[in-house]
């Protein structure tokens, strides 16, 4: 602790920022923090979706030609394991820390008016759990020939038995999984907190901001289902290496048990995903078109019920596995009872832009392409919902096409629009608008081609996760490889485009989208003073939403 | 540094920089390394310096929260409440990963129909005596409810004297607890990796175990910090927190031994 | 002003039929699909070869159309309001932001559609689950990475057939012949009769993993779970007989996982029952022979 | 300072009333849950029924027989019969015959399901080797007998008409190494063994 001693040492001035390290390694501050999760989860989307790239450049034509072995037969095992490292980096390590840990630490204080989160060392931990984590989930693509068992993790194959993963490389993304989930309980409770208790007088819960909302909604969903998830890997950890048998037929555990805790926790896992998006389309489509948001409470209380419901849908993940048919009669039911307060957020979206005077500035583009193609994801989830047609799509690359409409097009998409919605209020420093309308078609136009061609080939029956397919699914397999390339190469762009404009791009003002942007970060400077609302504002009117 | 503003326009504790988190995640790394180590080289050195590590960061945290919370005025009403809202977050999610190990359990006992032949206990499987040391145990953890919040009460009273008392009591019932419990397991007529009973049976109640000692340690801690002086009848968040913390312990081990015990027996 | 409107108006009605034209062509499926296999270039499901295959069809088209109208729907609406919103049209921002009626019935009407859809969905779901005694049994058993069919000894058409198991792998590239599809087409294919109710047991080796015997034609997908049976059935309509049926494992289950094919051979009587007696003599013989007659057990045990 | 005395002495007596409750609660608990199980039926031990009903209706259901077996075990495992056609209620007696074919003895444990899932609930197994650890000395054949009857409430269920044959599976594993008893001393065996 010499450090805080000599930190009493001298008397800081007001806004005195400490040096390098301390600011940046031992850092208290909420939007310091939220710098460090986001500068991470672009790292880690580098790595991430480079694996995507390299999957659908192997998938481009039928046969094998990258993922080889030394005498050139296919190596199935590693495509397994890029997958697996795909989905968990994705998941874990770019979506939630860039919409949770990025835009939930830059902005939920200062939209509630407080000055940091409520427990700033903790939300430092949060953030560094992030990185050994991300070490050993590295390491457990690597050591042992990597874990090739999906990002579901299902025993027993990935068990330590016969067919199962032997090696460490399970056990390494376990304790990563652990790692990272110990830092989004943290997280949860921070997020929490804040919420609940340091919100500037005046602003009430039915007066906070929807993306506020959103946080508080995901939040609650990380405290309650990640926990189930650390229980059911740590069930996982003991089967390998300790010889219970939770998951093990042959010592009376059943395998199954594993699907339903990993999915209690897996479904609202996409929820956790895609709920902090839906809060910052919300304001962005307020603020380009100069509206409040219609149905503001309509669009709360759907974001709690979509998060209430998320629990209680898990098997419709596991249709296929031998389910009650009154049990699949359920939970088919319950699953479709979710597009009921998402059409609700859709079509309140559509309200906010009705009437409204809408100006396409970049963040809007993306605002609205969310709309659509969640829409789209959302309508193929109401087909998968179905029990009956499930079994021809169950595993297949409609599947894969539904949910990355939702999350790859959903909850990225809201990360895009976050980001050059804030970009120059976080750096003080905007982007050029041609450089964002450009990013926004070509990844608009990519991703159509990425991923809707998948429909088709998941109706045609082609199954996902496989390394290989019959020369049958080839023309729409490598359409959907040319949208990926073209994605890829939009999101290099991005990325120096980013870079570009925290060096030389055009300085702003406070409020540089106008009079649509009304929440309370639009009231401090570009960038934010180290510490924001020294004197907590006072809320009178209903001026937050 | 909050300290040293002027002097703060609001109640909320703007924490000095730290270099805890970042020393507590990479512990927290090389814990999980030492557990590879032991699980796939059976060498036990990098464990227990993982494990060591963790334990000191977080007694170097912890004594900075005390210190500013005790010599510091950082606590104020405000950030209690948020300290509260925390650690009732914190045990709401214990709560979740309990029901994980609750849920494995139930899947077993309540369906056996596919592995134990619709039998639970399995045959085979010689279960404990829920009314013998069992629900002496239960017992125990009741009376240190008790003597807990005899210490509670006595603590918002100012009788220091009292306080000290039953919270001593508390932490030799705990210690007792878990003394059984090791005891228990010595003498258990199944091993660990005997099939799904055991599994769940070791598992739910191994993990409760582990959070009696946790509960223990918290509360001894309290006592050190009650024979320092710490806590007033006002201001006593660290205690109120380790007395919410012993009686989800105790509610869970009710949910025990109501279910894996007494139920399941 | 009025111009845009127009405009707006035009493209929209063209951008919904370009769309729903496609769409219709997709759902419709008939220009594309084939039985039994995929074509390439295909946009909707194989063709239905099994009753529950065809319901499986059915409400996939009329799901399709609901959830191509309701995109359609949000995309207009999207399309309309940047058109006539946009801050040129419409400099006026209005500060609308509740209105009871319309908030209920867009609530309602979904509410409405979901209950309508779920009509035939369970519909779907029992008739799929349903299994009225099945003419022939089999057992399909999924391994690290082939499959195991076992025909169980049975009556099937007055005649005493099966007994045996075979193992059933991908065929290498080197033996694909004209007729056969690379990936999908396997050594020993699955007979099974036209127009008889298949009872489909399907497992995992005992020491395997998860597997999932998927047959997109027939409508089938069922998990292969290690210690577990699990139970199915399927009818080939007889105009498919002699289709080739291809399918695939569907569920992750290690480094071949794409290399796990099924194939089925759609037959009729006559044939089917050949292949059994001639399939009877190649395969291994499943040994179902007790070691003592069961009389002497019951004598034994009847105490 | 009296009246915090009082008090605590009144804490005290709470506290007292209710370690005295928990342990009547505790004591009762025990006829309290058979009373339960009896009334609603549930328990861990019911769902084997102790007695068939007797042949109760005209009804007749095929009963098929699988048998798997763990590629670890050397035996060969099989039902005797094929299957075997009951009336609903009606006991009947079925037997698998297991062959251990190996040089050494070897233990195995049996699971068992019934399909279609759905008929899981009304198939009532009397007596069975379900998951009783069996030795198999080499070259020793065993009978393992399992008697069940069809619960006759099944022709109340409307979604069960459709069945006309169940399938009883059963799978033999490898029994798990029932010497390692000791959890912490094995454990350190086998980590080492590990290495």
């Amino acid at each position: 602790m010499a450090y805080a001693e000599s930190a009493h040492g001298h008397d800081d001035h007001h806004d005195h920022t400490p040096g390098f390290f301390v600011r940046w390694f031992l850092s208290t501050n909420h939007k310091d923090i939220g710098t460090l999760y986001l500068v991470f989860s672009v790292i880690a989307a580098l790595i991430g979706g480079g694996f995507s790239m390299w999957m659908r450049a192997e998938l481009m034509h039928p046969g094998v030609s990258t993922m080889t072995l030394a005498d050139g037969s296919p190596d199935g095992h590693f495509w397994n394991v890029v997958v697996t490292a795909h989905g968990l980096i994705m998941v874990f390590f770019v979506v939630m820390p860039a919409l949770i840990g990025g835009f939930g630490n830059w902005i939920v204080p200062m939209m509630i008016g407080a000055p940091d989160m409520a427990f700033p060392r903790m939300n430092n931990i949060s953030f560094w759990l992030l990185v050994p984590a991300f070490i050993l989930l590295l390491g457990s693509a690597v050591i042992g020939g990597g874990a090739g068992t999906g990002w579901t993790i299902y025993p027993p194959l990935s068990a330590a038995g016969p067919g199962g993963h032997a090696n460490m490389a399970v056990d390494m993304g376990i304790f990563a999984l652990h790692l990272a989930g110990a830092s989004s309980i943290l997280g949860a409770v921070n997020f929490i907190t804040t919420i609940f208790n340091m919100r500037a007088p005046g602003m009430t819960l039915h007066r906070m901001p929807l993306f506020v909302w959103s946080m508080l909604v995901t939040a609650f969903l990380l405290l309650l289902a990640v926990p189930v998830l650390g229980g059911a890997i740590t069930m996982l950890l003991t089967d390998r290496n300790f010889g219970t048998s939770f998951f093990s037929p042959a010592g009376g555990g059943d395998p199954i048990l594993f699907q339903h805790l990993f999915w209690f926790f897996g479904h609202p896992e996409v929820y956790i995903m895609i709920l902090p998006a839906f809060g910052i389309v919300s304001h962005v489509i307020s603020t380009f078109s100069r509206k409040p948001v219609f149905g503001y409470l309509a669009m709360a209380y759907a974001m709690v019920a979509i998060g209430f419901v998320g629990f209680i849908v898990w098997a419709h993940h596991m249709y296929t596995v031998g389910l009650d048919v009154n049990t699949r009669a359920y939970f088919t039911a319950a699953t479709m009872v979710i597009a009921v307060p998402t059409g609700v957020k859709i079509f309140s979206w559509i309200a906010t832009m009705w009437g409204g005077s809408i100006t396409f500035e970049t963040p809007m583009l993306w605002a609205i392409g969310f709309i659509f193609l969640f829409t789209l994801g959302g309508v193929t989830g109401v087909v998968l919902a179905n029990a009956g047609v499930d079994l021809s799509l169950h595993d297949t690359y409609y599947v894969v096409a539904h949910f990355h409409y939702v999350l790859s097009l959903g909850a990225v998409f809201g990360i895009f629009c976050g980001m050059y919605y804030w970009m120059g209020k976080m750096s003080g420093r905007q982007y050029p608008e041609w450089a964002g309308k450009l990013h926004f078609w070509t990844t608009f136009v990519g991703v159509n081609i990425l991923f809707f061609p998948q429909h088709f080939l998941g109706l045609q029956g082609m199954p996902r996760r496989i390394i290989d397919y019959a020369p049958e699914f080839a023309g729409w397999n490598y359409v959907s490889s040319m949208g990926a390339f073209m994605t890829g190469l939009s999101s290099l762009f991005f990325i120096g485009m980013m870079i570009w404009t925290l060096a030389k791009g055009r300085r702003v003002g406070d409020n540089y989208w106008g009079e649509g942007a009304t929440t309370l970060e639009w009231t401090v400077s570009s960038p934010p003073p180290f510490h924001t609302f020294e004197e907590q504002p006072i809320i009178k009117e209903e001026q937050a939403h | 540094m909050a300290d040293s503003h002027a002097e703060p326009k609001h109640p909320f504790h703007l924490v000095d920089p730290s270099p805890w988190p970042l020393i507590g995640a990479f512990a927290g790394l090389l814990m999980a390394a030492g557990a590879l180590a032991v699980m796939h080289a059976g060498s036990y050195w990098l464990l227990i310096i993982g494990v060591l590590s963790v334990i000191g960061v977080m007694f170097g945290w912890w004594r900075d929260v005390i210190r500013e919370a005790e010599h510091e005025g950082h606590h104020t009403k405000v950030v209690q409440v948020g300290l509260r809202y925390g650690m009732a977050l914190f045990i709401a999610s214990e709560v979740m990963f309990f029901s994980a190990f609750f849920w494995a359990y139930f899947d077993a006992s309540l369906f056996p129909k596919e592995a134990t032949g619709f039998i639970w206990p399995p045959v085979g499987i010689e279960t404990f005596d829920a009314f013998d040391l069992p629900l002496l145990n239960t017992m125990i953890l009741l009376l240190s409810g008790c003597t807990v919040t005899w210490a509670h009460h006595a603590l918002l009273h100012g009788n220091r004297k009292d306080f000290i008392q039953g919270l001593t009591w508390t932490v030799i019932l705990g210690a007792f607890f878990t003394t059984l419990q090791a005891y228990e397991y010595a003498h258990a007529a199944f091993g660990f990796r005997e099939g799904i009973y055991p599994s769940t049976f070791y598992m739910a109640t191994g993990f409760h175990g582990f959070h009696v000692l946790i509960g223990t340690i918290f509360l001894f801690v309290c006592l050190f910090r009650a024979k320092a002086g710490h806590f007033t009848d006002k201001h006593h968040f660290g205690f109120e927190a380790a007395a919410w913390y012993w009686h989800f312990v105790d509610v869970v081990w009710l949910f025990l031994f109501a279910a894996v015990y007494v139920w399941g027996g | 002003m009025a111009i845009a409107k127009q405009a707006a108006r035009q493209a929209a009605v063209w951008g919904v039929a370009a769309v729903a034209g496609l769409w219709a062509a997709v759902s419709s499926g008939a220009v594309w699909a084939a039985a039994g296999r995929p074509t390439n270039w295909g946009m909707g499901l194989q063709d239905a070869a099994s009753p529950t295959a065809q319901a499986i069809a059915d409400l996939h088209d009329i799901l399709l159309w609901v959830i191509t109208l309701i995109t359609l729907f949000v995309l207009g609406l999207l399309i309309y309001v940047v058109i006539r919103f946009n801050a040129k049209s419409n400099p006026t921002p209005s500060r609308t932001t509740h209105n009871t009626l319309i908030e209920v019935l867009w609530t309602g009407i979904p509410v409405l559609i979901l209950v309508l859809l779920a009509i035939p969905s369970f519909k779907l779901l029992y008739f799929a689950d349903t299994i009225e005694d099945a003419d022939l049994t089999i057992k399909a058993t999924g391994r690290q990475w082939y499959w195991v069919y076992e025909i169980p000894e049975q009556e099937y058409k007055g005649q005493k057939i099966g007994g045996f198991e075979f193992e059933s792998r991908i065929k290498p590239a080197s033996e694909i012949g004209p007729d056969d599809i690379l990936q999908l087409s396997v050594d020993v294919p699955l007979n099974l009769p036209v127009s008889a109710k298949v009872r489909v047991l399907v497992t995992a080796g005992a020491d395997d993993v998860l597997h999932n015997f998927a047959m997109p034609s027939l409508g089938l997908k069922l998990d292969a779970v290690p210690g577990r049976l699990n139970e199915t059935w399927t009818l080939i309509n007889p105009e498919y007989q002699g289709t080739r049926f291809f399918g695939q494992c569907s569920e992750l289950c290690g480094k071949d996982h794409a290399y796990m094919p099924i194939e089925i051979r759609a037959v009729d009587d006559a044939k089917f029952l050949e292949w059994a007696a001639k399939a009877k003599a190649e395969y291994a013989e499943v040994d179902d022979t007790p070691a003592r007659p069961a009389a002497t057990r019951l004598a034994a045990v009847s105490n | 300072m009296s009246s915090g005395t009082a008090k605590n002495k009144r804490v005290g007596l709470i506290c007292g009333g209710v370690v005295a409750g928990m342990i009547g609660l505790a004591y009762a608990s025990v006829p309290l849950y058979d009373l339960f199980c009896k009334v609603t039926g549930f328990g861990g031990t019911t769902q084997r029924a102790e007695m068939a009903p007797g042949a109760q209706s005209e009804r007749t259901i095929t009963v098929r027989f699988n048998a798997d077996i763990s590629d670890s075990l050397n035996w060969r495992f099989k039902p005797v019969s094929r299957e075997i056609t009951v009336k609903l209620g009606e006991e009947k007696l079925a037997f698998f015959e297991a062959t251990n074919l190996g040089a050494k003895a070897s233990m195995g444990t049996a699971v068992f399901n019934v399909t279609p899932q759905k008929v899981g609930g009304y198939f009532s197994k009397v007596q069975c080797f379900c998951f009783e650890e069996q030795v198999l000395q080499p070259g020793q054949t065993m009978d393992f007998p399992v008697s069940f009857f069809i619960d006759p409430e099944i022709v109340d269920e409307r979604n069960l008409d459709d069945v006309k044959t169940i399938t009883l599976s059963y799978t033999f594993f490898p029994a798990k190494d029932a010497t390692a008893s000791d959890t912490t001393a094995s454990l350190a065996q086998d980590l080492r063994e590990r290495r």
